[in-house]
């Protein structure tokens, strides 16, 4: 059976944006978009679900926060296990919220700490971006001013190139499939 | 896709096509570097290693290689701390605060901004570490299980907050400015032969993290930007602020005032864009990004150092006049002291430097020129230190008992360290200069048709 | 290391047991401890004395644990062969002894670990801070190390042979014995003998700061050479005429009286009335300080006896006379000249006051000064006519410390034996045949008269570290014989003396014969008013170095003097105002520190050049004061080349003083002088005081809801519960407190604190954990200000400018133990933390060396090691050398660079003070409770113990009205006190 | 996977088989009359006594005491004791001939009272019982530790080789039966491993995990660093404290006075060991070669029992097995006296030891545990009466120990 794989290939973000919601309107699958920079309202086009990094930002937040607060509640406060409250200065380490004024900037830095990091962490890894991955882009280009759309087309691909030539692609090439 | 008004001044130059875009910043890169850029970097690595040898010495023979004595235990050491922290927080305050408020003009800018603030911070990061008197147990300021009980940490102390600040700050900044570069590096990656330059090809292909620009990522690399400016924001002002508590926190006449996390803050930036400006005035020559770093900008810049300056200056007053108003002996001389004392000159210096002299912005010409600027912007980093210094110095040599009054001079290796780092700083930022996308073109490409200068040309027609 | 093989013999012998004596013979003393740090590294530790016993050096061992990482590091631990019984490793031992040098007296209680005395401590008598220092002297390792013969190495077997040989020889010269005064019965014994056994042998004593004026008027007036003794606590006036007598005057025990004569609490103190040149440590503590030139002290002198007797004086002294006369029979009235006739006059107001009997005891004299300047002078002039054939000295350095010290040199050439038994190749000894080296105190028998009818005994707390022998030694084995002990114990136990218990106790009294003495007879001759208008000297003693005998003592040199706050030096004090006539001037460099305009200084013939200049506030106009004891030349590494050497100037008037180019550097460590308006000394006066008990000490209230209230009211949390278990306090009296500095080296013996040199001295890193600030009142205050309107910047500027003759006041700061520290709270790694009996604790361990605690101590207490101050070349002093790391006390850890250190209230001393409580199962006792500076405070102005204690001395202290905390707005709530200054003025 | 099995059950085992030995022996030992009076007695004789004689056989200065009560009558012992000069001039046969035996010393006099007579006189008869099996337990135990860690990993090694080959072979039979050309051992790893690499993300996976691994390691060491537990050097005299306090139970006190007095516990001067080495001169495990060393460092001549005339002394340089850092304080009298701590509880078993070694690691975290958990020992001391009062009333209930005294403030041992 023969599967095709077109690479559509438009010089401007506004074509390509056009094309794309012309295909959508016609139910054409479109397998992925290679841009150089965010365009501006392609993941509507193409239907993308809102991404939820804030939320696991905010999660993570939470996490940081809490470990701040903990750690120095175990260190200066707590005075179980291994902990070491002392008399420093006469401050009130007899409860938490007597000396809490003093931990506030701690237990903020950590939030930040932890949810800016672990955020990146997870979008890396959402992104599958790692050192030394090899690019998925099926041509260069697309990080210098071309915009690259990847369709699969069964059977006839005819009516697909004529369809995207006329969204205004510039040029469209085929996935060489021998060596499978 | 959403246009600008026709009367803004154009923010790239020149009929720029993407391609022209992705070429010139390519072009530092892989191209050879000017006479300049040689000339700049031999004398930053020489100040550099100077800068070395002092460290080394100091901690060879001991911290009394300083012009310290028992009274005055902080001078050049936390004052250049302080100084190269505020330097740090244009950066952050460019590319995250400015994104927050949808900045167009940031997007040339904020690479640059960043890595100064990030170079900067490793330099702050440095005196900290060698101010110690046994540095080499510098560990210990970290919270981690030991064998000594075990030993922890003092959450009361301003010090710690440091820790905790500067290490989030740098780290935090320098991953937000990674994501922004990965794209950058992408092109540059892809822009590189495997047959011509294969090592190089190697190293972006390393530094690229494998990115490929899918819509999906790009959402994501949007949104994620978006969070950590938001994170970022609140961070570059709580820093400064707790640096400030160093002082606020305590005892000492001078430095026990409730104003300084704001005034602090404010110099912080004040200062921190008066070095992007020397940076960038230097940087679009000596790698040659006229087209992208204009007049505008700097305008933009100086129309904010205008605003800070003021600002601080402003906190200035109010600190005399809170001093008088306060009724507080001790007080009331501290600033006296300052003003009149054996340190007047410093005051002086600080005074000029950073009230009177940024008012010349209000001057169109002078607020539109680069060599103007450039001179401006060195007199307000001079400036800034002397605030440091003055805080600092005045307000420890003359304190609560006469009998302990001195006064500070520094040695010769005082001075070289802080030539070694600006050295330090230098180096770091002309390397990057010659190896890194000095400009976020994918964030420029997305302005170019609203203000390139062609394309605004083009709605005229 | 063979010198130090009997190391402990003379410990055990003590107790003078037979099994010691037996194990003596057997030699049962190879490998003592001593060598564990004389000696190879290997030894460094043995249980008996161990590493952290000597050098603890707590940077090496973070260090090494890094470096060392895996294989364990082997350490030797060698035990005694047979052990002293009286020695228990890490238990000190406490011996009753005297100090006596031939300048200083005390009776003292010397601590000894391992059989190395470490500390001096006050046995019931006054002291000072050379007798506390001069436990560092032993260690000197300046001092000779074996008898020399014509500056060559020698022993003592040939030495005494030859001397012996040659004093025999001599047949009708003289054999000159030139000493310092002798307060021992047994070297005056000795020495008798001595004469018995050579031909025409004289015995002559001379004071490196003369005293025939009093000595020789009290011969006319009571038929006997000798000086009274004051009881300055009897006396409800006292009138000094440039009498020093709370420092160096006469001998150095008068501190106690005179403040048990001041205390407030009894409703009265002693009027106190100084007329002098230079401002003395006295003057500082005097209630009306009268600037007068040295020539005017006659004339004003004689016009207070006429004034005594009705008839017209000097108006100077209105206030004096009025005083006097009405305090007949309760007064004392003394001068420093050395002038017969004025003594005369003195004698003379003594006796019209009724004072002889009362407060001025002739008939109890001190015998702490003897010498004889015209004796001495007769000597000279026969040693230039080569009369002397033989010339023996102790204790004396004439070549130095002698005005015709030149002269002298030369005639020594005509005198064909020269020996001294100087301990120190000095200036003298090293232009004689043989020195015969003499052992330190600590090393020695022997005993003491400083008083008629009053005795102590001296005892070695160590055997000769060198191959020295005590004087008495050698006197008895050039007559033949030998063991002073034997001879100094049969000596007493004759006379009736009961051996142990007073070698225990250290002093006892004794019924002398009582001395003949003449009723008091008139000579006094008036003296006109001849003050000239020409710049005259006085010379004078500083605190730190006295006459300069102990000049290589670094701890000495490094003490500042109470008054110019500077060290490591000598200069001439004159006044602000003849400063600018002369066109000199003092002022602070870039980095704080002091330089001053240089002077070369002529009168008649004898000359110095380039002098630096101190403005001091006090001195009187044209007039200018020296120190003497300084620029010795053959000290010692730390002594040598300081300062200059001013006696040749001794007995010279009026100088000529001419500046000249260029300029000197001091090392003050008080660049400013006032209090600047500051409620820093809190102060009154004595009718006020009476009236109400808390006037002076005004505390700043503040409002809150609950009314007006004092800081220390004031407070936003819960505090920390210091009631339970101990809670020290120190609180120190600032009445009291002459400002003599003799803690600040009692502390600095006991805590290790390194001596950093003049250098680090001039840039304000000096270590002392305690200080004595001493702030001179100014003309500006804001009172005036306020009247006369001058502006605020300019109040501030006049008030840097202290007084022309300005009210002076001490104040001892060290840290303060504050229970709020602000220091603590800004420590990232809590180095500084505070313990549950309120002592501010110091781990220098954990320390990593972010200062932030030393900028933040309001009283900058904290003291930054900026440098390895041990073990470095850079820091040539007593830590840096083998003898002088012996005097280190194992209980404190030596500090290694990069840490912050400061008082810890002698942490140590109270740990041992707990354990050995618990140990015995008993309370403590409050007595027991001591710190170094209280223990060694002569005048008892410091005061430490346990305030949660109700019956303790310093919980009435700390609820008297005269406490108050220093900087109390602060409200760091401090366990350091201060009791208020009170002036007996109108 | 047999041994690992039984290395896991060999602690079990031992305690049963001491636990059976031990009840077996109390079954046969004496039955005790007054155990108050033996223990107060065994005190009295540790006080006084063991430093001329053992309970047991062995010869000290004076003989072995083990059955002496069977040998001599109560009155002969009270007399002997109370004066045996007396005794012996009194012309009692036993006495004189011991008198002569023992090279004509006569022992000290001791006066005691009756009941502390009587009370010695218990101990005497009743003396305590040593359970052999006890040591024996223990070493087995010691060295069970060893067996545990080594070998397991090696076993696992082992287990993982044989695996990997057995599954390469089975491999190699399913191709040859595919037809397919086999590949050696070697050749799969091999490829398995360019297999791995090839995917980065198996890299980066091991990369960090690599890392992750290092970071451990490296804080562990690193935190090991001046921590010499077990350390065990050779001295110069084979010294055995098992001999010596153990089997003839020598009071640790009697050679380490200062213990109870000083800082230091202090190492034993040459003239201690030869109050009792006078007279013995041939040790029990070594024989004379070590005994002659103190002699040699002293100058003694066993045979004529007399110091040697002005004799060059060689000290003994032990080497030194505890070494607190300098920057500690440490106070031995402060936790004997005062707290009424066991030598054995920081020393460990060293009745035991033939060859010390250090027991306790004698970190800071070491020492602060045991100040968290110690309760202080305030009962009958003067000193606490008025402290102990409060601090009931502070911590109601709760058991005072030394932390709440202050006994982990840095300033109670770091000045």
């Amino acid at each position: 059976m023969n599967k095709k794989v077109l690479y559509a290939i438009f010089d401007d973000e506004e074509i390509l944006l056009e094309s794309v919601k012309v295909l959508r309107s016609k139910e054409i699958e479109i397998e992925e978009v290679y841009s150089p920079f965010p365009v501006h309202g392609l993941d509507h086009a193409l239907g993308f679900k809102e991404t939820r990094m804030a939320i696991t930002a905010f999660i993570y937040g939470c996490i940081g926060l809490s470990f701040g607060g903990l750690l120095i509640y175990y260190i200066m406060i707590s005075g179980v296990g291994k902990s070491w409250p002392m008399n420093i200065g006469g401050k009130p380490n007899f409860t938490f919220y007597q000396n809490f004024p003093a931990f506030v900037p701690i237990m903020f830095e950590c939030t930040v700490l932890f949810a800016g990091h672990l955020m990146s962490l997870t979008y890396f890894f959402r992104n599958k971006l790692y050192p030394g991955a090899t690019t998925k882009s099926p041509d260069p280009r697309t990080t210098d001013d071309k915009f690259l759309m990847e369709i699969i087309v069964e059977g006839d691909d005819k009516k697909m190139r004529k369809l995207l030539k006329e969204t205004g692609a510039s040029e469209i090439n085929e996935k060489d499939t021998d060596n499978e | 896709m959403h246009k600008e008004s026709e009367i803004r001044d154009p923010l790239i130059l020149g009929n720029k096509t993407y391609h022209d875009i992705t070429r010139d910043i390519a072009r530092p890169v892989e191209g050879k570097a000017n006479k300049y850029w040689w000339i700049l970097f031999s004398l930053s690595v020489f100040l550099f290693l100077w800068g070395v040898g002092c460290m080394a010495y100091t901690i060879g023979t001991g911290i009394g290689a300083w012009g310290l004595n028992k009274t005055v235990n902080w001078a050049w050491d936390i004052t250049n701390f302080v100084w190269w922290i505020g330097i740090g927080h244009a950066g952050t305050l460019i590319s995250a605060v400015l994104l927050l408020f949808r900045q167009k003009w940031r997007m040339a800018i904020n690479r640059s901004a960043e890595a100064m603030t990030i170079f900067g911070v490793v330099q702050a990061g440095l005196f900290p570490l060698i101010h110690m008197g046994r540095p080499w147990l510098a560990y210990w300021v970290f919270p981690f299980p030991n064998e000594y009980g075990p030993l922890w940490q003092n959450f009361n102390s301003p010090l710690l907050w440091d820790v905790f600040a500067i290490s989030t700050y740098l780290t935090v900044s320098t991953v937000f400015w990674y994501i922004g570069l990965i794209p950058d590096f992408a092109m540059i990656r892809d822009r590189m032969s495997k047959t011509i330059s294969p090592m190089k090809k190697q190293l972006y292909t390393l530094l690229a993290f494998g990115w490929s620009g899918r819509a999906k990522h790009w959402q994501r690399f949007e949104e994620v930007s978006l969070v950590l400016a938001g994170l970022a924001t609140p961070l570059v002002f709580s820093v400064h602020s707790i640096v400030s508590m160093d002082f606020a926190t305590s005892v000492i006449p001078g430095w026990h005032t409730t104003i300084f996390p704001p005034y602090f803050v404010l110099g912080a930036l004040f200062s921190g864009f008066a070095m992007v400006e020397t940076l960038l005035i230097i940087m679009r020559k000596v790698v040659n990004m006229e087209a992208y770093i204009t007049i505008k900008h700097i305008e933009y810049m100086n129309v904010i150092i205008l605003f800070t300056g003021s600002l601080v200056g402003t906190a200035y007053i109010t600190e005399l006049f809170m001093a008088w108003y306060s009724g507080v002996a001790f007080e009331q001389y501290a600033f006296l002291n300052r003003a009149t004392g054996p340190y007047w000159w410093a005051y002086a210096a600080m005074m000029s430097c950073n009230v009177i002299i940024p008012q010349l912005y209000w001057i169109k010409s002078i607020r539109t020129s680069f060599i103007a600027t450039f001179i401006l912007s060195i007199f307000v980093n001079i400036g800034m230190w002397f605030e440091r210094f003055v805080i600092i110095v005045t307000s420890l040599h003359r304190d609560f008992l006469p009998s302990s009054w001195t006064m500070f001079s520094p040695t010769f290796i005082d001075i070289g360290i802080f030539l070694g780092t600006i050295g330090f700083f230098f180096t770091l930022f002309l390397m990057y200069a010659r190896t890194f996308p000095v400009v976020a073109q994918a964030e420029l490409k997305t302005i170019l048709k609203s203000s390139g200068s062609e394309y605004k040309n083009k709605t005229h027609e | 290391m063979k010198t130090t093989k009997k190391y402990w013999k003379g410990l055990a012998q003590l107790h003078d047991d037979p099994i010691v004596e037996k194990l003596a013979q057997n030699e049962f003393v190879e490998e003592l401890p001593v060598d564990e740090f004389l000696g190879d590294k290997e030894n460094l530790s043995s249980t008996s004395s161990s590493r952290r016993d000597f050098l603890k050096f707590l940077g090496f061992s973070t260090a090494a644990a890094t470096l060392a990482a895996c294989e364990t590091p082997i350490v030797k631990s060698i035990p005694y062969l047979v052990k002293p019984d009286e020695i228990i490793p890490g238990v000190a031992n406490y011996y009753a002894s005297t100090i006596y040098d031939g300048r200083d007296y005390a009776s003292v209680l010397v601590k000894t670990r391992e059989g190395r005395p470490i500390k001096i401590e006050n046995n019931g008598t006054c002291s000072n801070s050379r007798v506390q220092a001069s436990v560092l002297s032993l260690y000197d390792s300046a001092r000779l190390k074996h008898p020399l013969k014509s500056n060559e190495e020698s022993n003592w077997r040939t030495v005494d042979y030859e001397i012996k040989e040659k004093l025999s020889k001599i047949k009708d010269g003289k054999i000159a014995l030139l000493t310092s005064t002798i307060l021992s019965p047994t070297i005056k014994q000795l020495i008798e003998d001595f004469g018995d056994k050579y031909s025409n042998v004289e015995h002559i004593m001379m004071d490196s700061t003369p005293y025939d004026g009093i000595l020789d008027a009290n011969l006319e007036s009571f038929g006997s050479r000798l000086a009274p003794s004051y009881c300055f606590d009897k006396s409800d006036v006292i009138v000094s005429f440039g009498a020093d007598f709370l420092a160096n005057w006469m001998a150095n025990e008068y501190a106690t009286d005179y403040v048990n004569g001041r205390n407030p609490k009894n409703g009265k103190m002693s009027k106190h009335y100084q007329l002098e040149t230079n401002l003395s440590l006295s003057g500082a503590n005097a209630d009306k300080r009268i600037q007068i030139k040295p020539s005017e002290q006659g004339y004003l002198i004689s016009s207070l006896l006429d004034g005594l007797r009705g008839e017209k004086f000097d108006s100077r002294l209105s206030s004096i006379v009025r005083a006097l006369s009405s305090s007949k029979g309760k007064s004392i009235v003394i001068s420093n000249s050395n002038d017969k006739n004025i003594q005369l006059i003195v004698n003379a107001i003594n006796n019209e006051l009724n004072n002889y009997t009362n407060t001025i005891l002739v008939d109890k004299p001190t015998n702490l000064k003897q010498g004889n300047t015209s004796q001495v002078d007769n000597l000279l002039s026969d040693m230039k006519e080569g009369k002397v054939s033989a010339l023996i000295t102790y204790n004396v350095n004439p070549s130095y410390s002698y005005n015709k010290a030149k002269e002298f040199n030369v005639a020594l050439k005509n005198v064909a034996l020269k020996i001294s038994t100087s301990s120190y190749n000095d200036e003298t000894a090293s232009l004689m045949d043989y020195v015969c080296p003499d052992s330190h105190n600590l090393e020695s028998w022997g005993d003491a008269s400083p008083k008629h009818g009053t005795y102590s005994f001296m005892q070695p707390t160590i055997s000769p570290l060198f191959d020295t022998r005590q004087f008495q030694e050698t006197l008895l084995s050039w007559t033949d014989r030998s063991d002073y002990l034997s001879f100094l114990k049969n000596f007493w136990i004759a006379k009736g003396i009961d051996w142990n218990t007073t070698l225990h106790d250290g002093y006892f009294n004794l019924e002398d014969k009582k001395l003949r003495l003449k009723s008091f007879i008139d000579r006094s001759k008036s003296i006109k008013n001849s003050s000239s208008t020409e710049l005259e000297l006085e010379l004078y003693e500083t605190i730190a170095l006295g006459d300069g005998y102990q000049a290589n003592n670094p701890w000495l040199q490094e003490l500042p003097d109470p008054l110019t706050r500077a060290c490591w030096d000598n200069y001439l004090t004159i006044s602000a105002h003849t400063a600018k006539e002369f066109g000199l001037e003092n002022w602070n460099v870039s980095n704080g520190a002091l330089n001053g305009s240089l002077v070369d200084i002529e009168a008649d013939g004898i000359s110095l050049k380039n002098v630096p200049v101190l403005i001091s506030p006090g001195q009187a106009k044209s007039t200018v004061g020296m120190a003497i004891g300084y620029g010795r030349t053959k000290a010692g590494k730390a002594g040598d080349g300081i300062g200059f050497n001013a006696y040749p100037f001794t007995g010279k008037k009026s100088i000529s003083i001419k500046k000249v180019e260029g300029e000197y550097e001091f090392a003050s460590i008080q660049l400013h002088h006032t209090m600047m308006g500051r409620d820093i000394v809190k102060e009154t006066t004595l009718s006020d005081y009476i009236k109400d008990p808390s006037s002076g000490n005004h505390r700043e209230t503040y409002a809150t809801y609950k009314g007006k209230l004092t800081a220390d009211k004031v407070t936003l949390y819960e505090a920390h519960d210091l009631e339970i278990g101990h809670f020290w306090n120190l609180s120190i009296d600032l009445t009291s407190c002459i400002g003599c500095g003799e803690c600040v080296i009692s502390c600095q013996a006991e805590n290790n604190i390194p001596v950093v040199g003049k250098e680090e001295m001039r840039k304000s890193r000096d270590m002392h954990w305690m200080r004595i600030d001493r702030y001179f009142s100014s003309d500006m205050t804001e009172e005036l200000s306020a009247k006369e309107k001058i502006s605020m910047i300019d109040m501030f500027s006049e008030m840097e400018e202290p007084s022309e003759n300005p009210e002076v006041v001490f104040q001892p700061i060290m840290c303060m133990h504050c229970n709020h520290a602000p220091c603590e709270t800004v420590c990232p790694v809590a180095a500084t933390t505070h313990s549950n009996e309120g002592l501010n604790q110091m781990t220098y361990n954990r320390c990593v060396g972010t200062r932030y605690c030393a900028n933040n101590c309001p009283y900058k207490v904290r003291r930054f090691n900026w440098f390895q101050y041990s073990d470095n070349d850079k820091f040539d002093f007593n830590m840096n050398d083998d003898y002088g790391k012996m005097v280190l006390n194992p209980d404190v850890v030596v500090r290694s660079r990069g840490v912050i250190e400061k008082c810890s209230m002698c942490i140590q001393k109270i740990q041992e003070l707990k354990l050995n409580a618990k140990k015995s199962g008993q309370p403590i006792k409050d007595k027991d409770a001591q710190t170094v500076c209280a223990s060694s405070c002569s005048t008892n102005a410091i005061v430490f113990g346990d305030s949660n204690n109700k019956d303790s001395e310093v919980w009435r202290l700390r609820n008297d009205e005269r406490a108050y905390d220093l900087l109390d707005h602060l409200n760091v709530r401090p366990s350091v006190f201060y009791q208020t200054k009170i002036r007996n003025k109108a | 996977m047999m041994i690992p099995f039984i290395n896991n059950r060999l602690p079990l085992i031992i305690v049963f088989v001491f636990i059976f030995f031990s009840t077996a022996f109390s079954q046969d030992a004496p039955v005790v009359v007054d155990s108050a009076a033996v223990l107060k007695g065994e005190q009295i004789f540790k006080a006084n006594c063991t430093s001329c004689h053992v309970m047991g056989d062995k010869k000290l200065i004076g003989p072995g005491l083990l059955g002496v009560t069977d040998r001599r009558t109560k009155e002969w012992l009270k007399k002997w004791i109370n004066s045996s000069s007396d005794f012996i001039a009194s012309g009692d046969a036993d006495a004189i001939a011991i008198y002569e035996e023992y090279n004509k010393v006569a022992m000290p006099s001791y006066y005691f009272e009756d009941a502390d007579y009587e009370a010695v006189y218990a101990y005497l008869k009743n003396p305590p019982v040593k359970v052999e099996v006890l040591d024996t337990g223990d070493l087995l135990a010691a060295e069970d530790e060893g067996i545990k860690t080594s070998t397991q990993l090696m076993f696992i090694g082992l287990f993982l080789l044989l695996l990997v080959y057995l599954l390469t072979s089975l491999k190699n039979k399913l191709k040859a039966s595919l037809k397919q050309e086999t590949e050696t051992i070697s050749e799969t790893l091999f490829n398995q491993f360019n297999l791995f690499i090839s995917n980065n993300r198996n890299v980066v996976f091991v990369v960090v995990a690599s890392f992750i691994v290092v970071v451990k390691f490296s804080f562990d060491t690193l935190s090991g660093v001046g921590v010499y537990t077990k350390y065990q050097p050779e001295q110069p005299i084979a010294f055995s404290h098992k001999v010596h306090a153990g089997e003839n139970g020598v009071d640790c006190n009697y050679c380490h006075t200062s213990a109870r007095k000083s800082k230091h516990s202090g190492i034993p001067s040459a003239n201690v060991c030869m109050n009792c080495h006078t007279y013995i001169n041939e040790g029990t495990i070594t024989g004379t070669t070590e005994i002659s060393k103190i002699y040699e460092a002293v100058g003694f001549d066993p045979d004529s029992k007399t110091y040697i005339e002005g004799y060059e002394q060689q000290p003994i340089k032990w080497v030194r097995i505890h070494n607190l850092p300098d920057l500690s304080y440490f106070n031995h009298s402060q936790h004997v006296v005062a707290g009424k701590v066991e030598c054995q509880t920081c020393h460990g078993p060293i009745e035991e030891m033939d060859v010390v070694y250090q027991h306790a690691e004698l970190t800071m975290g070491w020492c602060i545990d045991c100040h968290r958990t110690t309760e202080v020992a305030m009962e009958g001391n003067e000193y606490y009466t008025e402290l102990h009062a409060q601090l009931k009333e502070k911590y109601k209930g709760q058991k005072i120990t030394v932390d709440k005294i202050g006994g982990i403030e840095c300033g109670k041992c770091h000045y």
